[in-house]
């Protein structure tokens, strides 16, 4: 079995506990076991991206020394936003020498960075290093019939030069899903912004976003979103209620983390699968389309 | 060889007011061109570099740079046109391939490589014509007289 | 593909003698028409390449002679440039003559696909000068490089080509006890009636070269340090050159020289009378003949990115200048900035025939 | 010893203000070569050039040094004025005082006028070892290659036949006509294609000089100006063309009828065995072997029985043909960015998107509708379509940098053809702004906006999606400020030009350069925008960058009139300026050879010497630099007079 350093970051933690779950589960059943470090710190979120200032990297830096001292040379995460902000960090100091010293003139609490290391989403893994086939291959019960809307979110795809797909059309979730046998929605909303951090604040105008993004879903005929971004799940599945408010009409739609589908397809133990963030219960839908033993049409 | 004391002192005289001798060879259609539009344009800059026209870096001779350091130049500059842009297609490029031999070889035997230097200048960058003139001559002032010459 | 063999070396017979009884029957069964051979001259004082045609020309030939007076890269740019001689022609070389001849085939000065090359493994080789000495003095050359290895030539002690890089047929001697030699070659006509290598020689063989490769380099060592204390900046480079006579004899000898007339002796080095004095008055005095250091610096800007340090220049000097440990210190600097070692294959194209859009400075 | 005169100009005070002129003239007296020393106010004026004469004859110099401005100016002036009067021009050389020392040395006067004397010494030493040069002339073939059969390559091939040089017009589709051909009509005057550029076609392909050689390549081209050699490969049309009459029956039997139509730019589709369009010229089909059933897979074979002229035989006829030509003119053309890319304009996913040059074919009376604008998806009448200006055009992160040229105006045509084949629809434009610039181009674009009532949006759209059939488009009118969503049955994207693919490949076998789009470089951008830096290879059209029609016509005839200029005569003269070989020093190691980039210079096989191609060489002196033994040298700028230079600027003149 293949080991790789694991960044989990905060969410994974706590609300978004179950797509770790799932995540580890999936990739355990693909080989590769998803190593987390001990000392893993903030990853810095948006801060980083306020690119002069040296002191808001500390946090990805100091991650990515740790991944230095495992002994990688990559590092691969679950969440979109943690995947982002490591990446653009590891990008910067790649790319310019004198900031590099300067961190590491200023970490000297800390061995120096040496750069190099490669930031990975997990969706990157499936595709490049396991293969969607390999993925085809593991299914044992295949998502038939089951019609899904993959959302990307920002972060993602964006910036282009950290982007792990095509900024307009991604097809990584798409492929994904397809080799787990359901069938893909795709929607023209599915990189348009879910309204992000602002759900403190304003939570109708992310409400109304998500709306939009919801909507156009069920409109395509999809059972069910994907995701594979925590905030990108709380605001299209928590805020569901603040939609029903501005949209009483609105009739609701279970959204999920994507490797949750893979547990579900590989026949993973319930435990495994990752449900239980979900807001909007997914299970009916699971149920009618996947679950229920198949009619093999003898009958 | 060795005893400078039976030289006489060159045209140029160490010194606070040392003027360096510096001999350059200015591609024909960029960088002698460069330094026609710093004149036009009244940019002004040290009078110590002595312009030889060629027709392109790709003609300058490994030969004019050491005959230049070791006649008694204190300082030799080439001049051409950006990589991709040379008039005659490639010769910028051989150009480099050539003097790098000679620099390495100045190097080597520590003859002091820094007195040589090689500049892409395009026939619309008078100002850079100017910058690299002006530091260069003050670079050459700071080293002082070449000890290259009369070897 | 390459064929291992042996040749025995009997009773009475030394690796020398028993190599060449193969190379004779070569000549003589026509195999070969002509064989290029260091031959003794004097009475063994020295020995120099000698084209034969007749096999019992070939009595006083050896091909393991250990001194070189030429460069054989020279002699077969002789032989071949204008028109490869017709008929097949075998030519004994050494490492770094190989290597030269190399050179000088990508300069268009050898026809290397014209001739067989017979490539000999060289333990090193004596100057002219000691060996003459040395066979005055009634001694063997041979047993007294075994005695004392200081004597061999300071090119040879660092030499970088222990092992044959080239050749359409291999004699090797390394790691033999001069019991045997070893032949290697992919064409049988070469190999003709010799027995099958035996197990482990070509190992020993290898094992040897090895050893000698780690002492060369270690010797490489110990000199570049010399020249990184004393040939450097003007003074040292002055030093070095400070009795040189400007006889141009290191620039005759250099393998890989091959100008009809050098630059550095054409008319452009010729002056009147009052431009020599303007440099006089200039500089207070004037070093006669000119241009010591011109014609040192100039050759080693036309042809130090092809040198294959065999030091020919150093043995050509009359006033005992070691111009060889100079090039081939700048040699080992320069070549690799060219991702290029002169004389290693005749595929590599030479530095200044080729370039690259993206590489040096300034970009 | 030579008598050398210098003749040291003050350009009013442009010199004489900064260097000291008498000082000059008597430091430099003293030089054992220098004949005679003398200044003048303007040297380049009338008195100023009789002056210079007078003392050439008066005095027998036999070499000058103008002391004044930079060669660039003034050289030919004096080296004629020399000519004139019998000396040899080439033993003129300008020291350049002005631009090099006066100009940018005007606070330090005394060191100014010491930098001036030492190059006017080194100039004297120079031009004391010049030798007499003469043009070299050249015999020219009278023939000119055409390479695109456009209308930039119809219009230079009528221009070049018309002046009586025999043309070889070479396209690598099966007729000619570019991509004007496919155009629905052209602004401002909105002429048809049909009604303008058939006629050119026909001419063309009856007119007595031109051969056109449809349905080939470049191959390979050497040689030189007036003397270039080329290799044309017919390729296989399957077809015999000498029996072929163009009937089109072979279109109307062959099965293979799904092929995207290159002419219809996939708005249709073609048969395998096809004429490309009904006006085509050459008028002769030929079998697409990509899709062909007989030469895939050995079945079908029908067009070979019907064929009434019995001209279908399945052989591959590729041919190569050998060319003499004279000049080559390069004309290209431009295409549009493929497909492949704006999935976030749902290029290539929603039908009902398309490229400007695919709603040409919706809008052309010779186009799949007859000129009926329906949707591609479901063939229904577009009510609203929004046209997008700048797709890939002045966007430097995603696409191209520049300006496509031609969108604004062609975009301002559809809107206003929409407008006329839909009486009821509405015409959408999104653009950053207007640009247009030609002979009654802007008040076609007020008129589209104010009678046609074409609805201009200042903006760039983010995003367009389908939804319930229909298309929506997002963006921002920058004027108001405000977030625009439009619900439309069609979307028309002007996508970027680029460079015709493949031009990078022909660029190098003609020994020419492309920038970094792959348009063809020019000699000079603003002053030789026509010629190349190959002398005798010509840009016409697109192939240089995006051009209209009128543009492209104009270039056309450009570069036609200097093919006919260059071929005026019987032979070229070239500067005499360039190398040669020593033949005794040269040792034939083909150092030379490696580093010319025109293949000028190389070892001759049989006498093992370096030989100087002198219709060739450029005068770069390249080779003679590469020369270790100093064989090959640059006439007139030889190494000792490099030396004689530099000695000169580091010890000063020699005196006696």
């Amino acid at each position: 079995m293949e080991t790789i350093p694991y960044f989990p970051g905060c969410t994974c933690k706590a609300d978004a506990l179950p797509f770790e779950v799932s995540a580890k589960a999936v990739m355990r059943e693909l080989d590769i076991e998803m190593r987390e470090w001990e000392r893993w710190t903030c990853c810095g979120t948006v801060y980083s991206m306020t690119t002069d200032d040296l002191i808001h990297q500390l946090g990805p830096a100091r991650n990515l020394i740790r991944v230095q001292e495992e002994g990688s040379d990559r590092v691969v995460t679950i969440c979109s936003m943690c995947y982002s902000t490591l990446k653009l960090s590891a990008m910067m100091f790649d790319a310019d020498e004198e900031k590099l010293q300067k961190l590491n003139d200023f970490l000297y609490d800390e061995v120096d960075y040496e750069g190099g290391i490669r930031v990975m989403h997990i969706l990157e893994l499936l595709r490049d290093d396991v293969g969607f086939e390999a993925v085809k291959e593991r299914v044992v019960r295949p998502l038939e019939g089951l019609r899904v809307a993959p959302y990307y979110g920002c972060t993602l795809v964006r910036p282009t030069e950290a982007g792990i797909d095509d900024r307009e059309e991604p097809r990584v979730m798409h492929d994904l899903l397809e080799a787990l046998g359901a069938e893909v929605v795709d929607s023209p909303f599915k990189v348009e912004c879910c309204g992000s951090y602002e759900t403190v604040d304003r939570p109708e105008m992310v409400a109304e976003k998500c709306h939009r993004i919801l909507s156009d879903a069920i409109k395509r005929g999809a059972d069910l979103v994907v995701t594979s971004c925590p905030l990108c799940e709380f605001n299209l599945d928590d805020r569901q209620d603040v939609i029903s408010s501005i949209a009483p009409r609105f009739p609701g739609i279970p959204v999920l983390y994507f490797t949750s589908l893979m547990a579900i397809a590989f026949d993973l133990p319930e435990e495994e699968w990752g449900l239980e963030s979900a807001t909007v219960d997914p299970l009916p839908v699971l149920q009618e389309k996947v679950l229920a033993p198949k009619d093999e049409g003898g009958g | 060889m060795t005893d400078k004391d039976r030289k006489g002192e060159g045209k140029a005289a160490a010194g606070d007011d040392f003027e360096p001798v510096i001999v350059g060879f200015f591609c024909n259609w960029c960088t002698a061109s460069a330094a026609d539009l710093a004149g036009t344009s009244r940019m002004q800059y040290p009078p110590n570099v002595r312009p030889i026209r060629v027709m392109c870096t790709g003609s300058v001779d490994t030969s004019f740079v050491l005959r230049a350091l070791l006649e008694g130049a204190d300082g030799v500059m080439v001049g051409g046109c950006h990589p991709g842009d040379c008039h005659y297609v490639t010769g910028n490029y051989r150009a480099r391939r050539r003097l790098t031999g000679v620099i390495k070889i100045l190097e080597a035997l520590a003859l002091d490589p820094e007195r040589f230097r090689f500049e892409w200048i395009s026939a619309s960058e008078g100002a850079k014509f100017v910058k690299v003139v002006t530091e260069f001559t003050e670079d050459i002032k700071r080293m002082g007289p070449s000890p290259l010459k009369g070897l | 593909m390459a064929e291992e063999r042996i040749i025995k070396v009997g009773k009475g017979e030394t690796p020398s003698t028993a190599a060449l009884a193969h190379l004779e029957q070569l000549l003589t069964s026509g195999h070969l028409d002509g064989l290029m051979i260091p031959m003794s001259m004097g009475g063994g004082r020295t020995f120099m390449h000698v084209l034969v045609t007749d096999p019992d020309a070939l009595a006083d030939a050896d091909p393991f002679a250990p001194v070189m007076p030429v460069n054989g890269g020279t002699s077969v740019s002789r032989l071949t440039k204008l028109e490869a001689p017709s008929g097949r022609i075998g030519v004994v070389l050494r490492p770094c003559e190989i290597a030269a001849a190399i050179e000088l085939h990508k300069l268009l000065q050898v026809r290397l696909g014209d001739v067989v090359v017979i490539g000999v493994d060289c333990p090193g080789t004596i100057s002219v000068k000691d060996h003459i000495d040395l066979v005055d003095a009634g001694k063997d050359p041979l047993s007294a490089v075994a005695e004392e290895p200081g004597l061999l030539r300071e090119a040879c002690m660092t030499c970088d080509w222990t092992r044959v890089q080239y050749h359409d047929m291999l004699l090797g001697t390394f790691g033999s006890d001069g019991t045997h030699v070893i032949v290697v070659s992919e064409d049988e006509t070469l190999l003709g009636g010799l027995d099958k290598a035996p197990k482990g020689a070509l190992e020993a063989r290898e094992s040897t070269i090895e050893k000698i490769e780690d002492i060369r380099v270690k010797t490489t060592e110990a000199v570049e340090k010399e020249v990184d204390e004393h040939l450097q900046g003007p003074e040292g480079v002055a030093r070095h050159w400070e009795t040189c006579i400007v006889c141009h004899n290191c620039m005759e000898q250099c393998p890989v020289c091959y100008c009809n007339e050098c630059f550095f002796e054409s008319q452009t080095f010729r002056y009147e009378g009052d431009k020599m004095m303007l440099w006089a008055r200039n500089r207070g005095s004037l070093d006669m003949p000119t241009d010591k250091a011109m014609f040192h610096l100039g050759r080693m800007a036309h042809m130090v990115a092809t040198c294959i340090g065999c030091g020919m220049c150093t043995q050509a000097c009359p006033v005992g200048i070691n111009v060889g440990r100079a090039f081939k210190y700048v040699a080992s600097r320069v070549q690799p900035v060219y991702d290029y070692k002169a004389g290693r294959s005749v595929d590599d194209p030479l530095p200044q025939a080729t370039y690259l859009e993206d590489e040096l400075e300034p970009r | 010893m030579p008598r050398i005169g210098v003749f040291v100009c003050h350009c009013g005070l442009n010199i004489a203000a900064t260097v000291d002129i008498a000082k000059v003239i008597d430091r430099v007296s003293q030089h054992p070569a220098v004949a005679h020393a003398e200044d003048y106010i303007f040297m380049c004026s009338d008195p100023g050039q009789l002056l210079v004469q007078g003392k050439i004859q008066e005095l027998g110099l036999d070499g000058l040094v103008m002391a004044n401005c930079s060669p660039t100016l003034h050289e030919r002036t004096f080296r004629n004025a020399a000519a004139l009067v019998g000396l040899n021009p080439y033993l003129v050389e300008i020291a350049n005082i002005r631009e090099a020392v006066s100009w940018p040395h005007m606070k330090e006067p005394e060191r100014a006028t010491e930098k001036a004397i030492e190059i006017i010494l080194a100039t004297v030493e120079k031009v004391r070892q010049n030798t007499e040069l003469h043009t070299i002339k050249v015999p020219v073939t009278h023939s000119v290659m055409i390479i695109g059969g456009g209308v930039a390559g119809i219009q230079a091939a009528l221009d070049c036949a018309d002046a009586g040089l025999e043309v070889h017009l070479v396209e690598r589709t099966s007729s000619i006509g570019g991509m004007m051909a496919s155009l629905s009509e052209t602004f401002p005057t909105l002429d048809c294609p049909q009604c303008i550029l058939t006629p050119k076609m026909t001419q063309a392909g009856k007119h007595p000089n031109i051969r056109i050689h449809a349905y080939s390549e470049i191959e390979e081209v050497s040689g030189f100006v007036g003397n270039f050699q080329a290799k044309v490969r017919h390729k296989a049309t399957y077809i015999d063309w000498s029996k072929c009459t163009g009937c089109g029956v072979c279109m109307t039997v062959c099965p293979t009828k799904k092929i995207p139509s290159e002419y219809n730019h996939g708005m249709a589709n073609r048969t395998a065995a096809y004429i490309p369009f009904p006006q085509a010229v050459p008028n002769r089909a030929v079998i697409d072997d990509k899709n062909c059933l007989w030469l895939l897979k050995g079945k079908c074979g029908i067009c070979a029985k019907k064929c009434p002229a019995e001209a279908i035989h399945y052989e591959d006829n590729t041919e190569i043909e050998e060319l003499e030509i004279g000049a080559i003119i390069v004309a290209t053309g431009m295409e549009v960015l493929p497909v492949e890319h704006f999935g976030e304009y749902g290029l290539g996913k929603i039908p009902d998107v398309v490229t400007g040059i695919q709603f040409e074919r919706l809008l052309a009376p010779s186009g799949p509708t007859a000129g009926k604008v329906q949707r591609p998806s479901d063939g229904t009448e577009p009510k609203e379509i929004a046209f997008l200006q700048c797709i890939g055009s002045r966007d430097p992160a995603n696409y191209k940098p520049y300006c496509s040229k031609v969108c604004c105006m062609y975009t301002g045509k559809q809107a206003m053809l929409y407008k006329h084949a839909v009486h009821d629809g509405q015409a959408f434009v999104f653009y950053i702004d207007i640009r247009s610039d030609g002979k009654g181009y802007e008040e076609f674009i007020q008129r589209a906006m104010e009678e046609e009532k074409v609805l201009y949006i200042r903006g760039k759209v983010s995003k367009v999606f389908e939804d319930e059939g229909k298309i929506v488009v997002w963006g921002t009118d920058t004027l108001t400020g405000k977030w625009i969503e439009l619900r439309v049955d069609m979307v028309v994207l002007a996508t970027a030009a680029v460079a015709s693919s493949g031009v990078n490949e022909l660029a190098s076998k003609l020994r020419i350069t492309t920038d970094e789009h792959g348009w063809l470089k020019e000699a000079h951008l603003k002053l030789q925008p026509v010629e190349t830096l190959t002398a005798g290879i010509y840009l016409a059209g697109a192939a240089q960058f995006v051009k209209d029609i009128s543009d492209t016509v104009a270039q056309a005839s450009g570069a036609a009139a200097k093919a006919i200029a260059l071929l005026s005569k019987d032979h070229l003269e070239r500067v005499p300026i360039i190398a040669c070989v020593d033949q005794d020093l040269c040792v034939g190691c083909g150092y030379c050879e490696t580093f010319c980039a025109y293949g000028a210079i190389a070892v001759d096989p049989v006498t093992g010497k370096a030989e100087v191609n002198e219709g060739l060489c450029e005068g770069c002196g390249g080779c003679a630099a590469h020369c270790p033994s100093g064989a090959a040298t640059l006439t007139n700028y030889g190494k000792k007079q490099v030396f004689d230079m530099i000695t000169t600027f580091t010890n000063g003149q020699v005196v006696q």
